[in-house]
């Protein structure tokens, strides 16, 4: 199940990525849309995306991943359509 | 043991766990989301114990400067969704059935209340143990971010929450 | 590191503890109450962190039967120096600066709040600590007896407190 | 020193013994005034007064007492103008 903003149609056949706050300062990008053939996105995970776009920081120590807006695995396998974010450290409350 | 003068009472165990959420993006008045919470449990039906916590901004960044102001990002959508599940999750540990969650997002002044969270029970011990745990799981838990805009012209993420 | 532009705030620390305590033989409105005593702490001055408990008297007595109403005897005198001894350790031990206590006595009615505790502080664990710490110590040393109106027409002095 | 309120003056030479809830319900008195001669008290204790005036329970487990309004010690002697109260199990809050 995707579950997506109603301003943020998902593009068939890419997956959504997303940073936030100091990350996302650092990166320079807030959103990206990466190419994702449906079926054919097997093997891609957060932790490869993570590398490809050389983003900043530790990914796992620091930095969680969120798929569709759960909490995920850095190594869960992406799908055409996900909306993958990576969570600088949270500090709210 | 039930008699005529006896009647048993439908008590709070038999009601549904209610929780209400909501972010806001201007300023909230604790006491005043508190009174319309209770106001929904009202005689007889209002919670034995009711615990409470109320978070508002220092007037002093981390590095013991002087404060402007707090901005508080956040990822819409998976927020709500977050607080939604952590509370459900926490209210049901604890077996409670009342709980309010209230969070600020956006740029906070210092004064200002960032978080409320209130929980409603039949016991003094789940209403406190479950406030407590609530606060701590969003804290960590719910994708917030807080920049703190500093009277020294610096603007910094903060990369964790303070001490518990 | 101080510059003319990171000015040393004078925070809660540097301020006198605050106790307020009172006893109140007619019904109280904790939120009302909690209105007033925040109204003291204005702006930047506010406790970052406040940790808030209200109980109230249940519908249903301690044998399961309805409950008409709650009485509530106290020592007069000995009760307000205990409430403030307790209140005074609790708060330094934790080294919060606000505490509110606020207790019924005479008859209460189900629903009606008996006990407010609040306590205001710059973290929210020694908050929330003490607040829980203070809501024990008084329910357990200070001297209030309640007697159970149910009903049924029996009236029985309870002897101790619910379970935490 | 001893603390009073205002409309209870301590009588001179004597003890101040008060009851309260089920306790003071249970002994059919609620306050009593004990003789005491200044001075000459001395070795008189709540302990010993409890089993003078054959109050009902147990002293220690169940019943505290309270010396001027601040919980003391069953056995503390007690002097001339002392007010004495047997407190019952505390059920506050």
């Amino acid at each position: 199940m995707v579950s997506v903003v109603a301003a943020d149609v998902p593009r068939v056949g890419t997956i959504r990525i997303l940073l936030f706050a100091g990350l996302r300062e650092r990166a320079g990008w807030g959103e990206q849309h990466w190419p994702a053939n449906p079926g054919c996105a097997a093997g891609l995970t957060p932790r490869e995306l993570w590398l490809q776009l050389q983003l900043p920081g530790e990914l796992g120590s620091q930095v969680r991943v969120a798929i569709n807006r759960q909490f995920a695995d850095a190594d869960t396998p992406l799908r055409a359509g996900d909306e993958l974010a990576f969570l600088p450290p949270i500090s709210g409350g | 043991m039930s008699s005529p003068f006896c009647p048993q009472s439908v008590g709070a165990d038999t009601e549904a766990m209610l929780i209400k959420i909501d972010l806001h993006s201007t300023g909230f008045e604790p006491l005043v989301v508190l009174e319309h919470w209770q106001q929904a449990q009202s005689g007889i039906a209002a919670s034995a114990a009711e615990a409470h916590f109320i978070g508002r901004v220092r007037g002093v960044a981390a590095d013991g400067c002087a404060l402007e102001a707090l901005e508080l990002e956040h990822y819409p959508g998976m927020t709500e969704q977050q607080l939604e599940q952590l509370a459900r999750d926490c209210c049901s540990r604890h077996g409670v059935n009342r709980c309010l969650v209230q969070h600020r997002i956006g740029r906070v002044l210092p004064g200002e209340a960032i978080v409320l969270v209130a929980i409603g029970a039949d016991r003094r011990g789940p209403a406190q143990r479950c406030c407590q745990e609530l606060l701590e799981a969003l804290k960590h838990h719910a994708p917030f971010w807080k920049r703190e805009w500093r009277s020294d012209g610096n603007r910094e993420w903060l990369s964790g929450n303070t001490p518990l």
